[in-house]
């Protein structure tokens, strides 16, 4: 009766590696002396991200490419690998944030003693002791296993579990900022129950699926309901699973965890996690849409089409009124999120088609959001991280490289051309047109040009503005920080230059299988 | 028959969740939908699940919801008065309104009668179950591992408060303290109570000492100094 | 006994129903969280029903995970409820909201 | 109709009349600032011998044309393409002809008077080397104007005397008056300039060219004829200061004397009147056109006349009496056949005479101290002289004393006019007496009656430099009639403007158009001898009805109509273009608020976006 | 040709950090291109190399006549302006007008829609800087204000473009070389969308009415070397783009527009126009100028005829001399009088006669005086529109009153009248000024009577435009 399972190890080496990575990690925790545990758990890390983006790329080189493993749990095609070489790309920027400790007289971002009541002695000994959770790099390198699972999940179990083990880290990372802990927490118990709920909906949905098709497996049920049509099940299905998807995205009206989780998280957190989470979830998302439900694509396009424009529109119009940097970036990330769903609106083609199209803006927006959150958790006064974006004028007469990488990484999200965020725009608007969605892609240029006013504004307020008598100051930051915003400024500028072989890469990677 | 009447029961015990005042009213009702559906889930040929439900679900997770409630306080209650405008109206109207488009979407699809899993169970429930575990969703097994490290070290992190100095006995305390005595001559008694002689008995004003100074070290830290503040430097 | 699915599901649904309705409007976060849990278990329930009806495991196999999931998420959930009830002394889902507009 | 033969000989120099003067205003106006001390010395006089040797040239080729024969009198020097844009070709051609010889005279002839003239009237001016450099560069504008081969070259001569008349008007630059008037000047000509304009796009849509030759009447219908005819018309009302666009000449008289001689009077003024000329072939086809022209030139007879009479500026009584007398000029153009050659013929003449009146009363204010108002006159003629003889001599020829060079040129234009009809003759002939009861007006408040002087003023005869052109002028006011001898000009003229010699028949006999006319201006004169003649001691400014001109009608709504369009600019265009992002704003301020801070209500939010995508689904299904 | 846009953007770089002497390096490299430019405009092969694959898109450049023209324009503007800009502006200036060089000529050089799109949008930011770094009070608002606006546009150009790709896909393989797009056939709607995404980006950058609003705000905040880089050379992208693309792409569609099109062009001539009278800032008078002499470059386009092309390519060049010189003056007068307020001048003629001179020289050149470059262009766009229909002729030859006012009023109450007593004297122009402005004065002269070099550049691009669109009627 039992069949021992087909698991292709050669491919899926990687994503073990990173959980492996985070097992010893727990270990190292238990059995390493406090001294030892920073240096070891960083370098453990990014050894184990290292190693697992070289098992990427190799994975992605080798012939295994568009293999099912685990009896159809995994699917290794060309744009899951993509995605899961991009998670980790930006989860290395992530562990170096993570790292970075000389912004804070010795200690980095992460809470001394979260047990601690804020504003105790015992707060206040623990940071003076220069105490830190090194937890929290196990507790990342889950989720980035989490997200790599998620973007090869080929079944619809594989994919909520993994949509959990991505998640749970996050609730917990969101709530162990340092400073400013009470917002820290209170955005942690936000997170963490409009997550918990929306997954609800989310497993609510994908009960309704198995219900209509009677399979787990994506492939399977994409053809159960091409041959037998749609039904109110599937349909109510997929509703409630995007829902699911929405939210962790944080497209409109899902999105109300977004601006105060971004603002309310460490800053290293938020800078990883709006990057990672993303392109992982957005990866699933098209697998899911293309795969399982693509012959319902007239059904649902409209509706995301709806929510596509709703969440442009709104997240382009919150962020010009928003006074907090970290805030505004958030809802930045919303309407970047409408963008992207604008992207799914297309087709698949074997050319240049929406899975490239979304995959190269993730890459695009992962970059430079990873960047620009970095340079937020360098401006800062004498009590930490300043967000008010008041205190930032000036900041370019003081700072100009700092201000004007920063408006390197704007101009990018603005989609300003030379920026890898104009070849990103471009295509997930030549997406949608393609698929004749050109309702969207006006209101798509529409919102692109609200949302332009902001990130302008804060270039014109860095530069043109005198500064304040309590203006913010740049913190020198150790070399991890320094090589991540650097690589992540040059890879914004050269994917904007030359996109060429990227955008090579994803029409040769293909589009997403069952 | 027993559907209907674990249907009923489920459904009662579930809309106490919802009126309960108290939240161990609420877990209790909820220990009641769980040990329903567990029912259900025996008379749907899930007898491995039957048993999961009441031994995972309702002794350890209610359990743990139990525990927490008792400590954050088992006696207090909600009033079910709401103080957001529109919510609960909403929320209703809302709910009820997914909830009619669940049942009706569920029950315009024609819905096969059901096939029964007496093959599908053959060999046992809980074998099968076993070989679809290991086999099919063995990395899902696998991933869930994560899952339960993740959320104990999520738990040891937020709940735990590790010593950072090493436990301090009588007698480190006392060679301490006449150590300051002769570094510094650091008072060796106990501090003098607030209040003392002063013209207020407020823990904020200072004690006056006998050659009539007044002590500040008296008045606590927190009193003294204030918390430190919360929020971006102001 | 009844072999018609559709009796179970609508249950589920109801179920669900309450679940949703209890998260919005009860105030007190671990109610609150009860009340997501009681999502989860409208959604076992449907599983457990569908996979009698398609006469496979797999939906079972599913409701054994959500169980564990849910496990861990209960534990991540409560040790958060836990650090903001420490902080606030408060359960209520309603206190901590600085963070907005 | 024109013809031309290609240059050569002593016309390939034709190019140097223009090159000339231009040459000089070029080095005045750029050496000027470079070398201050050696151009203040010599610079007027520079100028000076430029403008003769134009002056030489141009006799030099008008000699030449008369020893030509009649068919090779017309002579084009093409200098090179303009420009060229495949279908429009406009080439820098300059035509010499009958007409344009004439003109070439008139322009360089009294020009050079004036620029002599000149040397002594502003002798005690800081800037006087930079207005020798704006009169040479008014020659040159004005030559090529003249001897432009197509319309665009007219144009940029057209522009070119519009430039050089708002430098001069405004050459005292300190007073606001001034300034003001160079302003109005160079605008009210480019209203008239827009109908040039016009007509040039209208002459290449019609004939394909822009060029004189391409003139081609018989594809084109009649009302494209008049309708180009009109536009001249326009053209040409602008800078003859014709009604209605009259209304900057009077106040033109802010420039120097001699500024207002040369082209307030002999020149400019006049390029209207050759403008129609010299598109006659236009004119002759198109009725209605010219029949405004006539309307336009008798309303501006009697409107010049009228104000001439009321004025007490002297150089404004001139220029209203120059704005009548080109009124004549326009309605022997108007009336078309033989009356060209009278419109060129009166041009003529009244160049002379009328340069010769302003340039005496240049001596008069020269003797007075710069005083203009004739009621502060009185008993010049012994002061004053030589001022007096000349200026009578002009007197007697713009009131049409027999024999005099008036009398000829406007008894011809009388004969034409009673040759139409007998209203337009009989207004022409009342003007004729009108004008010789405002010059005698003028003539009896400036050199007879008593001495109105201002006190501390000694008037004085002005020195020879500047009494040697009057005598010149005064002269040629007294002898232009010669043009006439035999119908001279007539012949002359006649293969520009395409006419044979057509008989006209009047009602009256010539004869008796001659005798009516003496009649008329001798009641004229005996008028005003009868009011002004008495010792009128009075320095009260003459009582007359101002009548709004039409830039008092057009200016007050028009600076309305730039402050709404500012208000509109700023609230409604701009309001809706940046107000955009501002209502965006307030919208977003408001909507935010949405962002509670709520857990619950941003669950709310979830659940209702399920509900949405759920039953959206479904729907579209 | 790609050294012709490396020139400058190798300049940008290293002023932007070369610690000695920046700005003379600056002006080394402003020469540098210009060298480089008159060398290629002769002598240079086109380029054309394959830059995405995937979308298309070649770095191709190429240099026609138009091109050549505006080429000549820019590289000849910057090193003036940068003369006439070292004494009040800092490095930074230089390195961002260096850099705005580059991509400016990118877009004239440009052979393939997107690397069009490319520079358009990325003349934005040095632009951007330009306004916000030195200037009035208000330059950071105004700035935002510009940036905006050209966003805007550039990104409902991004639509075109896109469409553009679409249309391309479908077609075959995409591709976005300008001369396979001319052979696409593109269906009517499609092509009338695309239209009007592109003419609306080209009229927010020329400007046309309605959406000139930053145009005035700018020129009055920026510094007058910053408003003639971005009037004179920038805003040409716009009207280039309507011939290069909007004419040359979509023949049809423009036809079909050009009803609407003339109305707005002739809005702007006269609304721009009435505008600048009633201006009391002499900085936003002339940018208001400037969108009157847009509308009736714009008129000369859409006329479509040889006349009108030809003229309106001319006007380009002429309008970029002539009010690259208004600005300069203005610039200088503003040093002296510390105000850019005409009512806070009187009768500086007295003492300062050839900037006065200068003004009025300048001034008139606007204002179309003939023997003065801009005439010839103006001559021939008013024959086209009046060609097209002779109301629209009628309409557009009031442009020649009002400029008269415009101009001459402004020189009214600037300098004359009584001389003003000034405690700081005011001096005429010095060397260096003279020296800025001489170049463009006898530029001015020089075309106004030997257009020809100009008029031979422009009409091989002309005549195929004009054949296809007639053809098309």
């Amino acid at each position: 009766m039992f069949e021992s399972p087909g698991i292709s190890y050669a491919t899926l080496w990687p994503v073990l590696l990173v959980l492996a990575v985070a097992c010893a990690g727990v270990v190292v925790e238990a059995f390493a002396p406090r001294a030892a545990r920073f240096n070891t758990q960083v370098s453990l890390a990014l050894a184990g991200l290292v190693a697992a983006l070289a098992g990427t790329v190799a994975v992605g080189a080798g012939s295994a490419l568009g293999a099912s493993t685990g009896e159809g749990a995994l699917v290794i095609d060309g744009p899951g690998v993509f995605s899961q070489g991009l998670v980790l790309l930006v989860s290395l920027g992530g562990v170096a944030l993570f790292a970075e400790r000389r912004l804070d007289n010795g200690v980095s971002a992460f809470a001394g003693q979260a047990a601690a009541l804020p504003g105790t002695s015992a707060e206040r000994t623990a940071s003076q002791r220069g105490l830190e959770h090194t937890e929290v790099y196990p507790l990342m390198m889950f989720a980035v296993g989490g997200m790599m699972l998620f973007c090869i999940s080929g079944d619809l179990l594989m994919l909520f579990v993994a949509l959990e083990v991505l998640s749970l880290p996050l609730y917990l990372l969101t709530g162990l900022a340092r400073r400013r802990r009470l917002l820290s927490q209170e955005a942690a118990l936000k997170y963490f129950l409009l997550g918990a709920f929306s997954s609800g909906i989310f497993l609510y949905g994908l009960a309704l699926v198995y219900g209509f098709a009677g399979s787990m497996s994506l492939a399977d049920i994409g053809e159960v309901a091409a041959e037998e049509g749609s039904g109110p099940l599937l349909l109510l299905g997929i509703g409630l699973m995007a829902v699911g998807l929405l939210f962790k995205t944080g497209a409109v009206p899902f999105h109300s965890w977004t601006p105060d989780v971004y603002q309310g998280a460490p800053t290293p957190v938020t800078a990883w996690m709006s990057a990672a989470t993303k392109i992982a979830a957005f990866a699933a998302m098209l697998r899911l849409f293309y795969v399982a439900f693509g012959a319902e694509g007239d059904i649902w396009r409209p509706a995301i089409g709806v929510v596509a424009v709703l969440t442009m529109l709104l997240g382009a119009s919150f962020a010009i009124v928003q006074t907090d940097v970290k805030r505004m970036l958030g809802y930045s990330a919303v309407a970047h999120t409408g963008f992207l769903l604008t992207g799914l609106l297309g087709v698949q083609t074997d050319a240049f088609g929406s899975t490239q199209a979304v995959l190269f803006y993730l890459t695009a927006y992962g970059f430079a959001t990873l960047g620009a959150f970095a340079i937020v958790s360098l401006v800062r006064g004498p009590n930490g991280e300043v967000g008010s974006l008041d205190r930032w004028a000036g900041l370019g007469r003081t700072n100009p490289w700092v201000a004007a990488t920063f408006a390197v990484f704007l101009l990018s999200m603005a989609g300003l051309p030379l920026t890898a965020g104009f070849i990103g725009k471009w295509g997930v608007f030549a997406a949608a047109l393609g698929a004749g969605q050109w309702p969207v892609v006006v209101v798509a240029i529409g919102s692109s040009i609200i949302a332009i006013f902001f990130y302008v504004r804060v270039i014109m307020l860095m530069f043109f503005t005198d500064p304040r008598d309590d203006a913010a100051t740049v913190s020198t930051p150790s070399y991890a920080t320094t090589v991540v915003i650097s690589l992540s400024a040059l890879a914004t500028v050269l994917l904007g230059v030359i996109p060429g072989p990227v955008l090579s890469l994803l029409v040769d990677a293909g589009g997403f299988i069952g | 028959m027993s559907f209907v009447i674990l249907a009923a029961v489920t459904v009662i015990a579930a809309l106490g969740l919802l009126f309960a005042r108290k939240p161990v009213h609420a877990a209790l009702s909820l220990a009641v939908v769980m040990i329903g559906l567990a029912m259900i889930y025996a008379t749907l040929e899930a007898p491995f699940l039957f048993a999961v439900q009441i031994v995972v679900y309702t002794g350890a997770i209610l359990m743990l919801f139990l525990f927490v409630i008792m400590l954050v306080g088992v006696d207090t209650s909600d009033t079910l008065k709401e103080t957001i405008a529109g919510q609960k109206v909403l929320a209703t109207l809302l709910g009820v309104g997914l909830g009619a488009t669940l049942i009706a979407g569920v029950g315009q699809a024609s819905i096969a009668t059901m096939r029964g899993l007496s093959s599908a169970n053959e060999g046992g429930n809980v074998q099968r179950l076993a070989d679809l575990l290991f086999s099919r969703y063995v990395i899902a097994f696998e991933a869930t591992s994560a899952l339960l490290i993740t959320a104990a070290i999520g738990a040891m992190v937020l709940a735990h408060r590790e010593r950072i100095d090493p436990k301090q006995s009588q007698t480190d305390l006392a060679q301490k303290r006449v150590a300051d005595y002769a570094k510094s001559g650091k008072h060796l008694g106990p501090l003098p109570p607030p209040g003392t002689f002063a013209r207020h008995n407020s823990n904020d004003t200072p004690a006056l000492l006998p050659d009539g100074s007044q002590s500040t070290r008296s008045v606590p830290a927190i009193l003294a100094g204030g918390r430190t503040d919360e929020g971006e430097d102001a | 006994m009844t072999d018609n699915t559709t009796a179970y599901v609508i249950l589920s649904a109801i179920l669900f129903t309450i679940g949703t309705i209890g998260v919005l409007t009860r105030r007190n976060a671990i109610v609150v969280f009860m009340c997501v849990e009681l999502m989860l278990n409208a959604a076992n329930l449907a599983l457990v029903a569908f996979s009698r009806m398609h006469g496979n495991l797999d939906g079972q196999v599913t409701a054994f995970f959500v169980m564990v999931v849910a496990a861990a998420e209960v534990v991540v959930g409560l040790a958060i409820i836990m650090t903001i009830f420490r902080t606030r002394n408060t359960a209520s889902v309603d206190e901590p909201r600085m963070l907005k507009w | 109709m024109v013809n031309p033969v290609e240059a050569g000989g002593v016309f390939s120099l034709i190019w140097l009349v223009i090159a000339l003067p231009l040459a000089g205003a070029a080095l005045i106006l750029i050496g000027r600032p470079l070398a201050p001390a050696l151009f203040d010395r010599v610079g007027h006089w520079l100028a000076v011998v430029l403008a003769g040797g134009s002056f030489v040239l141009s006799l030099a080729l008008f000699i030449a044309a008369l020893g030509r024969d009649e068919e090779s009198r017309q002579v084009v020097q093409h200098l090179y393409t303009w420009f060229d844009t495949g279908d429009l070709s406009v080439g820098f051609d300059l035509l010499y002809d009958q007409l344009s010889g004439l003109f070439l005279l008139l322009i360089t002839g009294v020009g050079t008077l004036i620029h002599v003239y000149s040397v002594g009237y502003m002798a005690h001016d800081e800037r006087r080397t930079r207005f020798f450099g704006y009169l040479n560069l008014f020659l040159a504008a004005m030559l090529m104007l003249v001897l432009a081969e197509n319309y665009v070259g007219l144009f940029l001569g057209w522009e070119g005397v519009g430039l050089a008349s708002y430098l001069l008007i405004g050459f005292w630059q300190h007073k606001p008056s001034a300034a003001a008037a160079a302003k109005k000047a160079f605008v009210m000509n480019r209203v008239g300039d827009m109908g040039l304009s016009l007509a040039i796009a209208l002459s290449f849509v019609t004939f394909g060219s822009t060029s004189f030759s391409a003139i081609d009447i018989s594809d084109t219908t009649t009302t494209t004829l008049n309708w180009l005819g009109i536009l001249l018309l326009v053209g040409a009302c602008g800078k003859s200061a014709q009604v209605p666009l009259q209304g900057w000449l009077l106040d033109a008289m802010e420039g120097p004397t001699p500024v207002s001689a040369l082209i307030h009077a002999a020149t400019m003024v006049t390029a209207g009147v050759y403008l129609i000329v010299r598109s006659s072939a236009i004119f002759d086809a198109a009725e209605a056109a010219s029949t405004a022209v006539v309307v336009v030139a008798l309303v501006t007879i009697i409107w010049g006349a009228a104000l001439s009479c009321v004025k007490d500026d002297i150089k404004k009584v001139l220029a209203g009496s120059t704005m009548s007398q080109i009124g004549y000029m326009m309605l022997a153009a108007g009336l078309g056949g033989p009356g060209y050659a009278f419109a060129i013929f009166h041009l003529l003449t009244h160049g002379f005479f009328k340069a010769n009146m302003f340039l005496g009363a240049g001596s008069l204010m020269h003797g007075m101290n710069d005083d203009v108002n004739l009621k502060h006159y009185g008993a010049l003629s012994r002061a004053m002289p030589v001022t007096f003889l000349t200026f009578a001599m002009g007197y007697l020829a713009i009131i049409g004393f027999p024999g005099f060079a008036g009398f000829w040129s406007k008894d011809k234009i009388l004969e034409v006019a009673f040759a139409e009809s007998w209203l337009v003759g009989i207004i022409a002939l009342l003007a004729a007496g009108v004008t010789a009861f405002y010059m005698t007006r003028l003539m009896m408040l400036a050199f007879f009656g008593r001495k109105r002087w201002p006190e501390g003023v000694h008037p004085h005869e002005s020195p020879r430099i500047m009494t040697g052109p009057l005598v010149v002028l005064a002269a040629l006011s007294v002898l232009g009639g010669v043009f006439t001898l035999g119908g001279w000009l007539e012949h002359w003229l006649e293969p520009v403007t395409a006419i044979g010699h057509a008989e006209h028949h009047g009602p009256l006999p010539v004869w008796a158009t001659s005798v009516l006319a003496v009649l008329v201006v001798a009641i004229g004169v005996a008028a005003a001898g009868f009011v002004f003649g008495r010792r009128s001691a009075t320095t009260e400014p003459t009582p007359y009805l101002h009548v709004p001109h039409i830039e008092d009608v057009v200016v007050p709504p028009g600076m309305a109509l730039t402050r709404g369009a500012l208000a509109t600019d700023k609230y409604a265009v701009d309001g809706v273009m940046s107000g955009g992002p501002i209502a965006l704003a307030a919208i977003a301020g408001e909507l935010r608020k949405a962002q509670t801070g709520y857990v619950r209500s941003y669950a709310l939010s979830v659940l209702g976006g399920t509900v949405l995508v759920a039953l959206a689904l479904i729907v579209v299904s | 040709m790609t050294l012709l846009v490396l020139v400058p953007f190798a300049g940008a770089l290293i002023t932007a950090v070369m610690p000695a002497r920046p700005k003379l390096w600056a002006f080394g490299f402003a020469i540098a291109t210009l060298v480089v430019g008159l060398v290629t405009m002769f002598t240079a092969p086109d380029t054309d190399l394959v830059w995405m694959e995937p979308l298309g898109v070649h770095w191709a450049l190429e240099m026609d006549g138009f091109g050549k023209l505006m080429v000549l324009l820019t590289v000849a503007l910057v090193p003036i302006t940068m003369v006439a800009a070292v004494k009040d502006h800092d490095k930074r200036w230089y390195a961002w007008a260096l850099a705005l060089e580059a991509f400016a000529l990118l877009t004239f050089l440009a052979a393939d829609l997107f690397v069009f799109y490319i520079a358009f949008e990325a003349t934005l930011i040095p632009a951007y800087f330009m306004i916000g770094q030195h200037g009035g009070p208000h330059r950071a608002k105004a700035a935002l204000k510009f940036l905006m606006f050209q966003l805007g546009g550039g990104l409902v150009l991004l639509g075109a473009l896109i469409g553009f790709f679409v249309v391309s896909s479908d077609a075959g393989s995409p591709s976005y070389l300008i001369s396979d797009l001319a052979q696409l056939d593109i269906g009517t709607t499609a092509q009338r969308w695309i239209f009007v995404a592109m003419f609306i980006a080209f009229a927010v950058k020329a400007p046309l009415f309605p959406v000139h609003t930053w145009l005035a705000d700018t020129t009055e905040q920026a510094t007058t070397p910053t408003s003639v880089l971005l009037v004179c050379v920038l805003d040409k992208i716009g009207t280039f783009g309507m011939i290069r693309l909007c004419l040359g792409l979509v023949p049809e569609a423009s036809a079909w527009a050009t009803p609407v099109v003339v109305v707005l062009a002739l809005i702007s001539i006269v609304y721009g126009a009435v505008l600048a009278i009633g201006q009391d800032d002499l900085l936003r008078l002339i940018g208001l100028t400037s969108l009157s002499h847009f509308g009736l470059i714009t008129l000369g386009i859409f006329a479509a005829t040889r006349e009108g092309l030809v003229g309106a390519i001319l006007y380009m060049v002429n309008h970029g001399v002539a009010t690259a010189a208004m600005f300069l003056i203005a610039g200088f007068l503003i040093t002296r009088k510390g105000t850019a307020s005409i009512s806070s001048m009187r009768g500086l003629e007295k003492a300062t006669p050839v900037l006065a001179g200068t003004f009025l020289v300048a001034g008139l050149a606007t204002a179309g005086l003939p023997g003065l470059s801009q005439f010839v262009s103006e001559i021939m766009v008013l024959i086209s529109a009046f060609d097209y229909h002779w109301l629209v002729g009628v309409v557009a030859v009031t442009a020649i009153v009002l400029a008269a006012i415009y101009v001459l009023w402004a020189y009214q109450r600037i300098f004359t009248g009584p001389a003003q007593l000034s405690r700081r004297p005011v001096h005429d122009l010095d060397r260096r000024e003279v020296g800025v402005l001489v170049p463009l004065l006898v530029a001015l002269l020089f075309f106004g009577f030997v257009p020809g070099p100009l008029i031979s550049a422009a009409q091989p691009v002309v005549a195929p435009l004009v054949d296809v669109i007639q053809a098309g009627e």
